[in-house]
C-alpha cells in the first residue's frame, strides 16, 4: 500500500476528488455556473476544463432547473453528471427538477432507470455574505424520499466522499461546507480510509454528554469539546456524515452511555435535521435518556444580515450553553 | 373581452393566420408542396397503408382505455382523440436510433415505437407509474409535471453529441431525440430553458408540441398572444407550423426536422395545430368551457377520414382492407381489455425497493416494519 | 346574531369562504390554471369568475412559478391575491418563488412591504390518482421561516379558516384535504367560531392516550378513537390546524394527562410535521412521557401507484397500532 | 470551438451584427435617427448636463463603494462601471408614478430615482437586506436571485392595469414598470414566464435588459445564440437593441416603451448593449476569464467620456462646470464614506421582529430564548 500524503484545503481537496473521479470515468461531467474557465466562483472545479475540454466540464446557462434538468437527461444516456449549484439559495429554481424528477425517477420506472447524479451545493454561513449566500437548505432534501444528503467536514472526507457520491448509482445531494473550505488537512490521495459513504463517525471520545452534528459544524463542536475539558466536561463528538439516511446507531450507541444528547447545526431549528435525529433518539433510547435531546440550532427566521450573523449562528459557547442544558436535567 | 371570444378570435378565421404546412386537405387531396413533397416521396402505398393502420389502431387503443376508466378498470385516461395525425405522423420520422421524451398523452407515438399496448395501462390504472422499459423501444416513460421532460430530452442529446452519435453521416448511427409537449407547457419556464440549451449546444433535438388548443379549460389565448411556433425564432433556431391532422405533413416536417438534428444542426420547433376532440381526461367535463360548434367544426378535419378519403381517391385500398384493420382492431382491442384485467397489483412493500439502486437500512426497517404490520392482520385472520 | 347555517360539503364551504372574501374586499383576487369557467378541477372556484369578472378570476398560463411571482407583484400593488395550486406535486416549480421571495420579502424590507398571499393546496392521497396527485408536501413549507402553514379537516373550518387566512397580512400556504372536499357538515355562515387561524383544537377528550393529526387525517383518527372505545381506550384527538407556526399547547397539557402521544399524518415520517411535534413535546412534557412519541405516517418512499395506496396511507387500524404501540411502553 | 472563439465571435466586428439605435457616437457626435430624434427633441441643455451630472455622480457612488469595500466597511459591491449610460437614460425617461423592479446593479437608477446613496450600502455592508423604502421613490429592493424580480414587475403591472392607471391618456396617472435585468438573467425560466405572462395580459412593462456581456465568468454565448432583443419577437412584443453606452439613444427607445405601456399598449424588451467594465463583484477576478484588450475596446466607448465631448462639442458645457460635478462628487463621496461607517448594526434580536407582520408566540419565545443567552454574558462581565 502506498502513500500519496498531500495537505490540502477541503475546495483543494473536492478539486482533487472531481480530478480523480474524471480521470477514472469518461463518464463523469461537470457542469454548472462558471465551473469552466472560472473554475467556480470558490474554485472547486479550478483547472478541470482546461484538462478535460468544454465537454466534459460545462459552463451552462444560468438556470438551475435547466442544470438539473439536462443533467437528467445526460445520466439517462449513461453520463455521471456533477452539477454545481453556485450558492445554497440557489437551489431552489432547480428544486422541481430534484423533488419531481431526480429523486422518483428510478422509482417511477419500477427501478429500471438509475440518475447518477451528484449535486454539489456550498452551505452555510458564517463568511459575511449577503441574502441567499449563507443558508442550509439540507432538511428539505432530506425530507425527499428517493435523494441521498452527505456532507463533509473536513479535506480528508471532502477528497473520498465526494468520490463515493460520483461512483454511487444514487442521486445524491452534497453539500460542502464553505467556511471550511479554507481547512487544510493531511490527505492520503490513495488509500481510501474505509468509512462507507452513508456512515456516521465518533469524531472524539467523551462520556459526559453526547453531541450530533455535521458540515461546518464539526469543528465548532470539537472546539466546544476543548473548552469543556476546562470545567471537566466529556463531550463525545459524533460527525453525522450522511443526513439521508441518517446512520443513528452510533449515535444511539453513545446516548445509550452519555444518557444526553445535543444536535447542533446552522439550519433553522423547526424541522431541521436535529429534530429528526431528536425524534428517532428518542424513540430508540427512551430508557436511556437522561434528558430531553438539546437542540442548537440557528433561529426561525430568514438568514439574518452578516454583521450579526454571529449571534444567529451556533458557536462554541452556545454549543457549550446547549450542553449545560442537557446536563440541568 | 371575455374568454370566449378571445378563444375564437385566434381561430376559425383563416385571415392573419401564419402558414401551415398541409400536404393533405380535410378531404383527402393531395396537395403538392414545393418544400415539404421531396421530403416525402419515398413513401408507398404500402406505407400509407401502415399508416392507417396506425391512426386506427391507437385511436382503438385510446377508446378502449376510455371505456375501461368507465367500467372502472382505469382510474383515469388522458385521450388523444383528434391527435392521432401528430402523433403518427412524427414517430414514423424516427429511426431506431432516435429517441422520444413524451408528455402523458402520446399513446399513437408508444404504438408506433412497438410499446406494447396494455404496458400503457399500467400507469393510468394504478399499479405501477410506467411500465414499460424505456431502453427496448427507446421510448422514455410519460412524464406528467409539464414541460420537465423538455429538459430531459435536450440533455440526453447532449449525450448523443457527446457520444459522437450525431453529424457523423452515418444512417445508422446519427441520432435525434424528440420532446413532445402541449401548448400549455410553453408557458413553464423549463421549456423556454429547454429551448435555450439546445440553442446554445446545437443539441439535437426537436421540439414537438401539439398545440390540441386547449390546456384543460384554458384556450390557446391563456398562454401566447402569437403562433408558438414562432417562439423558435426568439431562441434561435427554425419553428413552423404544421397542419396537425394531417399524417403527411407532420410525417414530412419531422423527417425534416429529425434530419438537420442527426446532421449536426441543432433543434428545431414543430408546432402541430390540432385539436382535443375528447375531455382533457376522463374526469374533466369540457361542456363547462368549450363550444360543441368548436367540436364539429374540428370533426370535418378528422385526421383518420382524411387518409381514408385520400386512399380511396387514389384507390391505395378498398373495402377489404378497411374491414380487415377493423378486424385487427377489434381483436386487439379484446386483448387490451383482457390484458388490462389481468394486470397484478404490486405488492404492498415493493415501494421499498425502488426508491433507491442502493436501499438504505433504514429504508429497510420501514419495510420490515410494514410487513409485520401487514402480517398481523394475516395472523389474526388465521387466528380466528 | 342571526344565524344562516346551511349543510355544506367542504370543497363548497371553500367556495363559499372565497366568495365572502371577495365580497368583502375589492383587492382579492383568484389566480391559478383553470380557476375562471371550468371553476378549478375541484370547483372550488366556481362561480366566481361570472360574478367577480375575468379581473378577478384570473385564469393564468400554464406555469406555478408565475403563478406566485406575479402574485408577489399583485400583492406589492395592493392585491390580495389567492392562488391556486392544481395539486400538490404541481407546487414545485413555483418553490423558489416561494421560499426565496414570498417567504423573505417583509424580512428582506425591514418589515416595511407586506405579502398577504394566500396559496391554496389541495393535498393528500386516497382518491387513487396518478402520480404527483396524492402528496403531503407541508413540511416543507413549515421549514420556511416567512411563510405560515394551516389546513382544514372540516367544512367550517374550511369556511372559517380561509376567509381569516385571506384577511391576514403574511403568506400562508393553505393545504386542503382533497379526499375530504365531499364531507359534509352544517356552517353558519355569518357568526365566526371564534377559534384563531393559528390554534389548534381539541375535537375529542379522552384520557388514555393523546392524538393529534391534523387534515384528512382527523376523521380517519376521530373514528379510530371510536373503534377504540370498544376496547375501552379512551384517545383524545387534537386537530392542529396550525402547522407554521404549530400551536402545541392544548397538545402538552394533553399529554401531561395521557402520558402518551401518537402523531398521525400522510406525508413521510422523516422530517414530517411529526417529526417537529415529537421533539417539541419531548422538550416540554419529558417527565410527563411514558412512552416516547409514536408517529403513524406514510412511509419514506415517493407515493405509491393508486392500488397500494392504502397500505401506505395511515388508516384507522394503524392509528391503533400506534396506540397500541404508546400503551405498550 | 472554445469559449473564447465564440466570445469573440458575437462581438467586435460588425457584419452580421444586428442593428443598434444610437444617437450619439462615442467620439460624441449627435447623429440623427429617423425615428428617435422625436422623443428627445424636448431635452434642454441643461437636461444633458443634468444627465453628466448622474452620470459622474453615479459613478463616484459605485467607485467609493468599491473602495469602501477594499478598506472592509463593506462586505461585498457590484460595481456598475460601464453601464451608466444605460441606467441614467433608462430612468430618467421615468416618470414619478412608474415603478422600478431592479436587480443588485442598478445604482445610477437609485441614484435617479432620489434614493440616498448611503442607503444603497446597507445591503453591502451587511446591516440590512435593503433599506429603502419602496413606496418613497417606487423603486423597488434589490433582488438577488436572478429573474425572480421580472415576474414582480409584471405582476405589479397587472396591479396597474387593475387600478385602471395606465391607458387612462392622463399623463400624471398613467404609469408603467419596468424591470431590470441582466444578460444572463435571460436564461432562468422566470424571466421567459415573465414575458409570457407580460404578453397574454397585455401588461405595462417594460422589459430593460443590460447586456453587459458577461455573467460573472460565462460570456452571452452561453446564454444565447442570437441577440436577446430578438426573443421578445417569439412571445409577441416588440424588442429592440440599443447603444448601452449613448444615454441619449437609452432614454429615447424608453420613453417610447415606456409611454406603449402607460398607453395600455402592452410590454416592450429593450436590449441595452452595453459592457461590465469592472469585476463581476469585489470577489470577482475577470483576468481569469477574459482579455484585457476587450477592456481597451470598450474604454473608448465609455458611455461618460461620449457625452462630455458632445457637450464641449456643442458648447454645452465649460470646464468650471466639469469642475463644480467634480467637486459636488467630491463632497458626495466624503459624505459617503462617513455615512457608510456611521451605519449601525442591527440589534441581533432584531431578527425576530421582521419576519411575520403577526409575530407568532414560537417566534417570540425563541427572541426571548437569545435575548437570555446574549444577558448571560452581560450578566457574566458584570459580575467580573
Ligand atoms: C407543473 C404542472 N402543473 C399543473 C399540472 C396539471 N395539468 C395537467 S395537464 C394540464 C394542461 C396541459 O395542457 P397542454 O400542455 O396543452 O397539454 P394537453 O393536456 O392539452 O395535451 C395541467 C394544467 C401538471 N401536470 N404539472
Ligand atoms: C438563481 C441564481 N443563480 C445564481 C446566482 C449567482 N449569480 C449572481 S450574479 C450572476 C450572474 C448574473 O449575470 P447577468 O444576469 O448577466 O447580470 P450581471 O451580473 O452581468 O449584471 C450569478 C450566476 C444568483 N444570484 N441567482
Ligand atoms: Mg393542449
Ligand atoms: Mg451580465
Amino acid at each position: 500500500m502506498t502513500s500519496n500524503a498531500s495537505t490540502l484545503t477541503l475546495a483543494k481537496a473536492l478539486n482533487a476528488g472531481l480530478r480523480r473521479s474524471m480521470e477514472n470515468d469518461p463518464k463523469v461531467l461537470m457542469m454548472g455556473e462558471d465551473v469552466g474557465k472560472l473554475g467556480g466562483v470558490f474554485r472547486v472545479t479550478d483547472g478541470l476544463q482546461k484538462d478535460f475540454g468544454e465537454d466534459r466540464v460545462i459552463d451552462t446557462p444560468l438556470a438551475e432547473s435547466g442544470i438539473i434538468g439536462t443533467a437528467v437527461g445526460l445520466a439517462l444516456r449513461g453520463y455521471r453528471p456533477v452539477c454545481e449549484i453556485q450558492f445554497d439559495g440557489f437551489v431552489f429554481p432547480g428544486y422541481d427538477q430534484l423533488v419531481t424528477q431526480v429523486a422518483k425517477m428510478h422509482f417511477r420506472s419500477g427501478g429500471r432507470l438509475r440518475l447518477p447524479i451528484v449535486v454539489r451545493i456550498p452551505y452555510g454561513g458564517g463568511i459575511g455574505a449577503v441574502e441567499h449566500h449563507s443558508e442550509s437548505p439540507e432538511a428539505y432534501f432530506a425530507h425527499t424520499p428517493g435523494l441521498k444528503v452527505v456532507t463533509c467536514a473536513n479535506p480528508i472526507d471532502a477528497y473520498w466522499m465526494l468520490q463515493d457520491a460520483i461512483s454511487a448509482d444514487d442521486p445524491i445531494i452534497f453539500f460542502e461546507p464553505k467556511r471550511r473550505y479554507y481547512e487544510k488537512a493531511e490527505v492520503d490521495l490513495d488509500n481510501h480510509p474505509g468509512i462507507g459513504l452513508h456512515a456516521s463517525r465518533v469524531v472524539r471520545d467523551g462520556s459526559d454528554v453526547t453531541v450530533a452534528t455535521y458540515g461546518p459544524m464539526v469543528k465548532t463542536c470539537l472546539e466546544a469539546a476543548v473548552a469543556a475539558e476546562d470545567e471537566e466536561r466529556s463531550l463525545e463528538i459524533i460527525d453525522l456524515r450522511t443526513l439521508s439516511p441518517l446512520d443513528l446507531d452510533p449515535v444511539y450507541e453513545s446516548v445509550r452511555r452519555t444518557g444526553r444528547l445535543v444536535v447542533v447545526h446552522e439550519a433553522q431549528r423547526t424541522l431541521g435535521i436535529g429534530t429528526e435525529v431528536a425524534a428517532r433518539v428518542t424513540e430508540e433510547c427512551f430508557y436511556s435518556l437522561e434528558a430531553p435531546v438539546v437542540r442548537v440550532t440557528g433561529y426561525d427566521t430568514p438568514y439574518p444580515p452578516a454583521r450579526i450573523e454571529d449571534d444567529y449562528l451556533p458557536d462554541l459557547d452556545r454549543v457549550l450553553d446547549g450542553v449545560d442544558r442537557a446536563l440541568a436535567y | 373581452m371575455t374568454v370566449d371570444t378571445a378563444a375564437t378570435s385566434n381561430r376559425g378565421a383563416a385571415d392573419g393566420e401564419p402558414e401551415l404546412v398541409q400536404l393533405l386537405t380535410p378531404e383527402g387531396q393531395r396537395i403538392p408542396h414545393e418544400r415539404y413533397d421531396a421530403l416525402i416521396d419515398d413513401i408507398t402505398a404500402d406505407e400509407i397503408r401502415g399508416f392507417y393502420r396506425d391512426l386506427v389502431l391507437s385511436r382503438r387503443i385510446d377508446s378502449e382505455a376510455v371505456s375501461l376508466q368507465r367500467q372502472g378498470e382505469l382510474g383515469l385516461w388522458a385521450s388523444m382523440l383528434g391527435q392521432e395525425a401528430a402523433q403518427v405522423g412524427s414517430s414514423r420520422a424516427l429511426r431506431r436510433q432516435d429517441h422520444v421524451f413524451p408528455t402523458y398523452r402520446e399513446h399513437a407515438v408508444a404504438w408506433c415505437r412497438g410499446v406494447d399496448p396494455a404496458q400503457l395501462l399500467g400507469l393510468f390504472r394504478g399499479v405501477d407509474q410506467g411500465s414499460w422499459d424505456p431502453a427496448q423501444n427507446n421510448f422514455h416513460l410519460y412524464t406528467i409535471v409539464i414541460g420537465a421532460q423538455t429538459l430531459h430530452a435536450t440533455g440526453y442529446a447532449m449525450g448523443v453529441q457527446r457520444d459522437g452519435a450525431n453529424g457523423t453521416g452515418d444512417p445508422d448511427r446519427d441520432a435525434a431525440v424528440i420532446a413532445y409537449f402541449g401548448d400549455g407547457a410553453t408557458s413553464q419556464g423549463d421549456v423556454s430553458e429547454s429551448f435555450i440549451w439546445a440553442s446554445v449546444n446545437n443539441a439535437p433535438v426537436v421540439f414537438f408540441c401539439q398545440n390540441n388548443q386547449w390546456a384543460i379549460s384554458e384556450p390557446l389565448e391563456r398562454q401566447t398572444r402569437v403562433p408558438l411556433y414562432r417562439r423558435a425564432h426568439g431562441f434561435g433556431f427554425p419553428g413552423l407550423r404544421v397542419d396537425g391532422n394531417d399524417v403527411l405533413a407532420c410525417l414530412a416536417v419531422t423527417r425534416e426536422a429529425l434530419q438537420r438534428a442527426r446532421d449536426g444542426e441543432g433543434p428545431s420547433l414543430i408546432e402541430a395545430f390540432t385539436y382535443r376532440m375528447g375531455a382533457h381526461t376522463t374526469t374533466d367535463d369540457p361542456t363547462r368551457y368549450r363550444l360543441d360548434t368548436e367540436l364539429e367544426h374540428w370533426r370535418l378535419k378528422d385526421p383518420i377520414e382524411r387518409v381514408k378519403a385520400y386512399m380511396i381517391r387514389s384507390e391505395m385500398a378498398d373495402q377489404a382492407f378497411f374491414e380487415q384493420i377493423e378486424a385487427e382492431a377489434d381483436d386487439m382491442a379484446e386483448r387490451l381489455r383482457r390484458e388490462c384485467r389481468a394486470l397484478p397489483d404490486p405488492a404492498p412493500d415493493s415501494i421499498f425497493d425502488q426508491v433507491y439502486v442502493d436501499t438504505p437500512p433504514t429504508l429497510l426497517a420501514q419495510r420490515d416494519e410494514m410487513v409485520r404490520y401487514l402480517d398481523s392482520f394475516a395472523d389474526e385472520e388465521a387466528s380466528r
